[in-house]
């Protein structure tokens, strides 16, 4: 039994985990969707949803519940296989690169304050002596891994079949064209994305998320955004496309494509295409913030707060969230103000002038790293 | 406890054939393609076992070579498809018959 | 155990991804069980401590060779294979190659469980990013290099074959006068009369 | 002088060569086709006077025997070496080629209307490559003359010829080339035996094997021997052509040209004969002796089945080949026959059946310009339209069917009697089958005697039967002169056949010996035989 | 964690002017390409830097003739008498083929700057394939030069039968990839190392005996796709048919070349007979007597075939076969060579014998890519119909091509093939003998149909207009260059055979690792 429990234990672990964090993770994208409405009305000069609890703070759960009770349309000429997988694919590939994301320093011993607490108690204190010694130096990730950078641009690569079988098999033209479009969007810019990732990994000497993250500790000029301040606008341009918003939100340009590749979507189907879209902006501001802006290192702390306490791992969980919330604010206001882009200027623009630059920073950034190790 | 080094093999014989008996038996030449593709995949797997078992890289990066090579092929055999397609407007491989006498 | 576990799962769904594969006439059903085998194959890597080519796995095989497949089938629209039977003795011959080729795989199961099989070196881990980058920009300097040709050549030669014809209609009806003009200017050419 | 000597046969394969390059660069720059005969018949006048040259007696022989020796490494890789030579044996032919050439060329005067400067070029080339033939020491340098010949003449049957060019082209193409091949096969794996054997490095050349060969230093095994043998004996049967082999020779004869068919009676055919003597005898000795039973039967029934089947042609130059057939065969038989007396007939007529019938290949070539028919039974009592037609005509027809003291006689004379002496067929108590095959070579010469007389009286005699004939015009001055040449040396070599025979003496008499003497199996029977000169024996 | 890596990565083993040949074709590539992409509406300066960069990379790769073995690439790359003489071979077939395809650019408006680009790039894989003496190496190598391949094929887009040609190759020729790369992968379990020389010191005792003959033959599958071996020549009529007469030649000549340049190492330099080894002595003797038995039927199969062809293009496809079959005896010959200097004498000889092929061929398919018109029209045997006379210059010089693919003598054919015999025949082993007398016997049936073009061109008659066409500037460099070639080849080669079979540098280079 006892063998049985101790050979579970990383398994149950690493569930809690993955539930604790996509739960965490909906609830903020639930909430950036208000946001969202919220803050388009306040910058065209509207009040946005206020009806459904106290400023409208519970429109979220009353949009679900509508797509849920919404009746569940299905083309009739779909391939039904394929047309019930592609939102599916859709939202696994845009929560799963949450896996890999640190979102907080290391907690150099988390639960031994317990101990003396359950000291008496049968089984329950041995257990929890046991997991109290299991627990040290936890990370606040739910997989550590070698090549985090890959892990997350290969599963944000493969995000593009959710969309592309979307359009394919709901058997519409518009739909068709939508998928086609953003597939090739997304393709195009991919390409821009991993190569403006590839300075500030170069500068971390490594692939792994944390490792990068502990790259940019001490001091907020170690930020990569200094260094790399191309990529980083590379990264972020790269990232729009990428999440199909606007400026680049071709794939479900109303007027022209009704609303691309999920016009034949509705109900929940719909929901979960709409979720992952804000998923994937999430993941795409954590990777930002990972990248160029140190992620949950705040400036200053370790001088309050002794590194490896459980203070000043929340305080830095905290800090990262919060600048996550600056990214997801920055694409709402771009929302807000910019126009969107022709299919064929979104193209040149990709290949013509983002990958060159995001190529020239590689090249720039070998020959600085070369000259600075001399 | 692991798997043995032949039961990978094994698993890795058993797609190749799979993917060999697949090109013979498509007639869509991206269908061909794509059994190719998981042909080489195979090998990978081949590799990447005896580079376990030999603790060595040479063979992941020999799959990582395969990879680039495949990307590729298939930038270059997907191109060569679409030429094809736009003059026969048919992928069949057994459309492309012009030259046998 | 549970890496055995773990290995039967994922080659159980790798090889039931593959059958699915060659079965299904129609390409984007291919494509998709190609994509599963992909995935599953990529979870083996890990169980074999080779975490970046797993992930290289993911990026290109699943996330850029298949979507650039998926994207043709898409634009050219494919339809189902027509089903009626092809040239039967290619039939024969994928049959006779595969039962050869599974013979093969027995025999290659067998020779390696009945040789001295020495435990994997658990304190090596040849599969870090660490480990292959070395050995990529070292011993294999070379190679990568060759890659780097390899795709930009990749590159010029898939645009130029996808590339639109300038004039494709037009060309037929230049063609035969272009054919006349070749044959007037061959009148005063080089040719040495014997 | 030294010159001369040390590089003379090196010049006479490149004076044709340097005319077809010169030839070419005429017509490139000057286009006038008119003038390129003259051309063509300079340089093959000028070889012919070079090639006289040999007579000179200033030459001394080489270290190995030969005179006007030349050898110089060729490619090191494989150890070829430029190496030629003449000796008794090639030296007539060498002349025989130079002479015929100018005649053939004079022959076409007019005949020639189509791609003049091609079928110069080719003739030009022909003659080199033939010269080449001749002279290499070396197998490999023989073998890549003797395939070079093939293509001028391939391409003269094929452009110039007759109605079923194509056919007989190709036909005579790859019947040569199969047989040539296999010799390459066998050329190759000698080279391998003696580098195996002596252990000096491969080796193609002629005279090192040979000698190797008589110290005991290169041994072939019995079985080895044979395929070897065979292969070599293949190509040059083919190219003789030897009974079963020779279906290509009559197509071949008629769809030629008229220059063509003479060169390839004249010459061509030689080169089986004279590869042989040269190379079958002199590394296969026992192969030979062992196997000339059946060559000795092939060129019998050749002699009588050419004759046979010479009878029956409606045709002048069908019959004429099918002779050429006939003559061969006995050339062979004299070869086979291993006597001095029948190698030296043998090689008599090969040279007296190049005169010959090449002369008959010209006199029909004569009236086909006229004609443009060769059937017999189109014709009929032209002895009254053209009388010095015939009459060259009858003295060629004789010299061929060997009437004394014309040059057909010498030779077969010979040969009967070498076969008479000879002792390579198996002698018992009650059949000698020398007599048998002698008497049966016999025959041969009254069947020659039977169709080409009687083809003379259909063709020459009677009453004009075809009103076409009637206008026919007799030889020009042109063709005369032609044909003197030709005539002069049919009657000086039927009376002093001497000089020709003593060039070669020596030649034989070692072939002869090597043939005989190695291994030693039929020595003793020599004891049998009274008639044989003491001087064999040794 | 905030390390970089460059303080303490090992200084990478690179020698640049080991590879400087390779180095410099890949560079005259990309700046043919640049060129290009500048300036785009150029004809001839395309072709021309091609063909300068080429010069250059002969010129070194002359000069590192004979020069003692310098190291470098962790034994990627040998520096040997193979590599030498077979990246002679490309350089020149890719000249070649630049010559004579500007005809074919002009008349089809080819975009020339990518044509060559890519002809640069197989040029490179070419000789990388023959350089590389890592199992990776050669595989890049290949690929590199197939992709390539593949798009030349398939350049004549609006015509079908270039595309259906350039989809055949491209479907088969990653099959054979996959077979290849899967012996190689059974190759590295056997033995645990990639390298040829490590391999045929591992050979005699490998890891897993097994996996070593199936490896053996998975590549031996490969191999024999990529150099068209019977049974699996089926691909190369179909695309030698529709793929550009002149792509046509340069895959006739030069990737089957290359071809021929990795299986030599793999197999005769990888698998070598060690005396004792069991493991070894089971794996030469199976390869040996499938090659043999696989070159008779190639022969056999080439032959038979090219007879009953009636176009030009087909059967120089079949007579493709042919020569690979000849090719093959002497590789067999290699295989079984007893001593170093043999197995360099003959690895020389198959070198010369594939540069006898590519002078030949090359010269052939210029003519059939002049007289073929647009969109290869006039590719049929009837086509040629009585052209003889009219077209002298070409019709005789295509007369002499035919010649020496027969092996007559005093041509570039005929030296050839005594070579490549040679080494074979000095093997002794009987099985090998007979294979010799089958190639002898395949060239003699050769001569019909090689024999029949000629008999097409001079001996007919033609019956529909015919006009001389101009031949440009470039190809009768080419022709010129091919026609002096062959005779040059057939009569004076001793000096360019030492060239090649000079033992010079060892084998392989083992890297310390």
């Amino acid at each position: 039994m006892e063998q049985v429990l101790k050979t579970a234990f990383p398994f149950i672990v690493i569930s809690v985990g993955i539930l604790l964090a996509f739960q965490g993770v909906l609830m903020i994208v639930a909430y950036t969707v208000l946001a969202e409405r919220k803050v388009l009305g306040w910058i065209q000069g509207r009040i946005g949803p206020n009806r459904v609890g106290p400023w409208g703070v519970l429109q979220p759960f009353a949009d679900l519940l509508k797509f849920i009770f919404k009746e569940d349309l299905v083309p009739d000429k779909s391939t039904k296989f394929v047309y019930f997988l592609a939102p599916m694919v859709a939202l696994t590939c845009a929560l799963l690169p949450i896996v890999v994301y640190p979102f907080g320093p290391r907690i150099a011993d988390p639960l031994s304050w317990l101990v003396p607490y359950v000291s008496g108690i049968a089984y329950l204190g041995d257990a929890v002596v046991w997991i109290a010694e299991q627990a040290k130096n936890m990370p606040l990730t739910i997989a550590r891994i070698d090549v985090g950078v890959l892990f997350v641009l290969g599963i944000t690569s493969v995000g593009v079949y959710g969309i592309a079988l979307a359009g394919w098999s709901s058997n519409s033209k518009y739909s068709l064209m939508g998928g086609l479009r953003s597939s090739a969007q997304m393709i195009s810019y991919e390409l821009a994305m991993g190569a403006s990732v590839i300075g500030a990994v170069m500068l971390a000497g490594t692939l792994d998320l944390n490792g990068i993250i502990q790259a940019q500790t001490q001091s907020p000029f170690k930020w990569f955004i200094i260094p790399q301040f191309i990529g980083f606008i590379v990264f972020l341009i790269a990232a729009f496309a990428e999440t199909n918003r606007v400026p680049f939100d071709l794939p479900e340009a109303e007027t022209e494509l009704v609303a691309g590749f999920h016009t034949e979507y509705s109900a929940l189907k719909f929901a979960l295409f709409f979720m992952a879209e804000y998923v994937n902006m999430f993941t795409v501001s954590v990777m930002c913030t990972v990248l160029f802006l140190g992620g949950w290192y705040v400036p200053g702390l370790s001088y309050l707060f002794e590194v490896g306490s459980i203070p000043y791992a929340l305080v830095s969980h905290v800090a990262f969230i919060g600048k996550i919330c600056a990214f997801l604010f920055l694409y709402i206001w771009i929302r807000g103000t910019l126009p969107r882009f022709r299919f064929d200027q979104l193209m040149n623009f990709g290949w013509k002038f983002l990958l060159p630059v995001a190529i020239a920073n590689v090249i720039l950034t070998i020959v600085v790293v070369f000259l600075l190790n001399r | 406890m692991e798997p043995s080094l032949a039961s990978y093999l094994a698993l890795s014989g058993i797609l190749f054939t799979i993917g060999c008996v697949g090109v013979m038996f498509k007639r869509n030449a991206i269908g061909m393609f794509m059994c190719i593709e998981l042909m080489l995949n195979a090998v990978n797997l081949t590799f990447v076992a005896f580079s376990r078992y030999y603790g060595d890289t040479t063979g992941q990066l020999f799959v990582f070579m395969v990879m680039a090579v495949a990307a590729c092929e298939a930038a270059v055999g997907l191109g060569i498809i679409i030429a094809f397609f736009r003059n026969s407007m048919s992928v069949d491989v057994d459309d492309a018959s012009l030259m046998r006498n | 155990m549970v890496g055995t576990a773990l290995f039967f799962l994922f080659a159980g769904l790798a090889i039931a991804c593959a059958i699915s594969m060659v079965y299904h006439r129609n390409p984007i059903y291919s494509a998709i069980s190609l994509v599963g085998v992909f995935v599953a194959l990529s979870c083996i890597y890990v169980t074999l401590a080779a975490p970046f080519i797993a992930a290289v796995q993911i990026l290109i095989y699943a996330g850029a060779i298949m979507v650039l497949v998926v994207f043709v089938i898409m634009l050219l629209n494919l339809d189902e294979d027509r089903p009626h039977s092809r040239l039967h003795y290619l039939y024969a011959l994928g049959g006779g190659l595969g039962v050869l080729l599974l013979a093969q795989t027995f025999f290659i199961f067998y020779s390696v469980m009945r040789a001295p099989n020495l435990p994997a070196d658990q304190t090596v881990s040849p599969g870090e990013t660490m480990s292959i980058g070395r050995a990529m920009y070292t011993e294999y300097l070379l190679p990568v290099e060759i890659v780097g040709i390899m795709l930009l050549m990749a590159v010029i030669g898939g645009v130029i074959l996808v590339r639109k014809l300038n004039a494709p209609q037009l060309e037929l009806v230049v063609e035969k006068e272009l054919e006349l003009r070749n044959e007037e200017e061959a009148k005063d050419g080089l040719g040495i009369a014997l | 002088m030294d010159f001369i000597n040390s590089n003379l046969l090196t010049i006479l394969i490149l004076i044709p060569l340097v005319g077809a390059v010169l030839t070419l660069g005429h017509q490139m720059f000057w286009k006038q086709e008119g003038q390129l005969k003259w051309l063509t018949l300079g340089f093959t006048l000028v070889n012919f006077v070079v090639s006289l040259a040999l007579f000179s007696s200033s030459a001394k022989a080489g270290p190995s025997g030969f005179f006007f020796e030349q050898n110089v490494p060729w490619i090191k890789a494989i150890n070829t070496n430029y190496h030629i030579g003449v000796d008794g044996l090639s030296f007539w032919l060498v002349i025989l080629t130079t002479f015929i050439m100018p005649i053939a060329v004079i022959s076409t005067w007019h005949a020639v209307e189509k791609k003049a400067t091609a079928f110069y070029i080719f003739l030009l080339l022909l003659e080199s490559a033939m010269i080449g033939v001749f002279v290499s020491l070396d197998l490999l340098v023989f073998y890549l003359f003797f395939e070079a010949s093939l293509i001028p003449m391939f391409f003269l049957i094929g452009v110039w010829g007759g109605e079923n060019r194509i056919y007989a082209a190709v036909k005579f193409f790859i019947f040569t080339a199969l047989g040539s091949l296999l010799m390459l096969v066998a050329i190759i794996a000698l080279f391998f035996m003696y580098a195996d054997q002596t252990g000096l490095g491969g080796s193609f050349d002629l005279v090192s094997i040979l000698n190797a060969m008589k110290a005991g230093n290169l041994v072939l095994g019995p079985q080895a021997g044979m395929l070897l043998f065979l292969a070599f004996a293949l190509a040059f049967s083919i190219k003789v052509p030897l009974f079963p082999f020779h279906t290509w020779l009559p197509d071949a004869h008629t769809e030629a040209p008229t220059a063509g068919s003479v060169i390839l009676a004249a010459v061509l055919l030689k080169m089986g004969t004279y590869g042989l003597m040269r190379f079958n005898f002199a590394l296969f000795p026992d192969q030979a002796r062992e196997t000339a039973w059946i060559f000795i039967t092939l060129s019998i029934i050749g002699i009588i089945y050419g004759a046979l089947v010479a009878m029956v042609q409606p045709d002048v130059k069908r019959l004429v080949a099918y002779s050429s057939v006939a003559h061969m065969g006995f050339v062979m038989l004299g070869m086979f026959s291993f006597t001095e007396a029948g190698m030296q007939g043998a090689l008599f007529t090969m040279l007296a059946h190049g005169v010959t019938t090449g002369a008959l290949f010209l006199l029909v070539g004569f009236i086909y310009e006229r004609r443009h028919t060769r059937k017999i039974a189109d014709f009929g009592g032209i002895a009254n339209v053209m009388p010095i037609y015939t009459t060259i005509f009858v003295i060629t027809t004789m010299a061929s069917v060997g009437l004394p003291f014309l040059n057909g006689f010498v030779g077969e004379f010979l040969i009967m009697i070498g076969m008479f002496q000879s002792q390579v067929l198996s002698i018992t108590e009650s059949i000698n089958w020398n007599y048998i095959a002698a008497m049966a070579a016999g025959t041969g010469v009254i069947f020659a005697a039977v169709y080409l007389l009687w083809m003379v009286q259909r063709v020459f005699f009677g009453k004009v039967t075809n009103e076409k004939n009637r206008i026919l015009a007799d030889l020009s001055w042109r063709e005369i002169g032609l044909m003197v040449p030709l005539l002069i040396l049919m009657v000086y070599m039927g009376v002093f056949p001497k000089p020709f025979l003593a060039r070669s003496e020596e030649a034989v008499k070692a072939i002869k010996e090597r043939v005989m003497h190695q291994g030693g199996g039929s020595i003793e029977k020599t004891d049998v035989l009274p008639n044989i000169p003491a001087t064999e024996n040794r | 964690m905030n390390t970089f890596l460059l303080t303490d990565l090992i200084t990478p083993d690179a020698n640049v002017s080991l590879i400087l040949p390779e180095l410099i074709v890949a560079v005259t590539g990309i700046v043919v390409m640049l060129y290009d992409s500048f300036v785009p509406k150029q004809r001839m300066v395309s072709g021309a830097l091609s063909l300068i960069g080429l010069a250059a990379a002969a010129i070194v790769l002359g000069s590192m003739w004979g020069t003692a073995a310098p190291t470098g690439w962790n034994g990627m790359i040998a520096h040997d008498n193979l590599r030498l003489g077979f990246s002679f071979v490309f350089l020149f077939v890719s000249a070649m083929t630049i010559l004579v395809s500007t005809v074919w650019t002009d008349r089809e408006d080819v975009p020339v700057g990518e044509y060559h680009a890519l002809l640069m790039f197989a040029t490179f894989g070419m000789m990388i394939m023959s350089a590389g003496s890592d199992l990776v190496t050669i595989f890049l190598g290949l690929e590199t030069l197939s992709i390539a391949t593949y798009v030349m094929a398939g350049l004549r887009k609006s015509d079908l039968k270039s595309n259906e040609s350039a989809m055949k190759y491209f479907i088969l020729g990653s099959f054979a990839s996959a077979f290849l790369l899967y012996g190689m992968a059974l190759i590295y379990g056997a033995t645990g190392t990639t390298q040829i020389a490590e391999i045929a010191d591992k050979v005699a005792n490998p890891n897993f005996p097994g996996l070593l003959l199936v490896g053996g033959a998975m590549l031996l599958i490969g191999f024999g796709f990529k150099i068209a071996m019977a049974p699996f020549h089926v691909w190369t009529p179909d695309v030698y048919e529709g793929a550009p007469t002149p792509v046509t030649g340069f895959m006739a000549a030069g990737p089957k070349a290359a071809a021929f340049a990795s299986f030599l190492r793999v197999f005769v330099l990888g698998f070598p007979l060690v005396a004792g080894a069991q493991a070894s002595g089971y794996l030469h003797q199976s390869w040996i007597g499938a090659v043999t038995v696989m070159a008779m039927v190639t022969i056999i199969v080439g032959n038979v075939a090219a007879i009953m062809q009636d176009n030009v293009k087909r059967m120089l496809a079949y007579s493709s076969i042919a020569h690979a079959g000849y090719a093959l005896v002497g590789f067999v010959g290699a295989g079984l060579a007893k001593s170093t200097q043999a197995r360099d004498e003959a690895i020389a000889a198959v070198a010369f014998y594939m540069l006898t092929y590519a002078v030949t061929n090359m010269g052939a398919f210029g003519i059939v890519t002049l007289l073929a018109q647009k969109n290869d029209r006039r590719t049929e045997f009837e086509d040629y119909n009585g052209i003889g006379f009219k077209s002298p210059v070409l019709a005789f010089s295509l007369s002499l091509f035919m010649l020496s693919l027969f092996g007559l003598p005093l041509t570039a054919g005929f030296m050839g093939k005594i070579l490549v015999f040679r080494p074979a025949l000095e093997s002794g082993n009987t099985l090998v003998a007979a294979l010799v007398v089958v190639a002898v016997i395949g060239s003699a049936i050769s001569a019909y149909y090689y024999l029949r073009l000629i008999v097409v061109m001079f001996f007919r008659e033609r019956t529909t207009s015919w006009s001389d066409p101009k031949i440009p500037v470039p190809l009768a460099a080419a022709l010129i260059i091919t026609v002096i070639g062959v005779f040059y080849l057939g009569l004076f080669s001793g000096g360019l055979i030492e060239r090649f079979s000079q033992p010079g540098a060892p084998a392989v280079i083992a890297a310390e690792r």
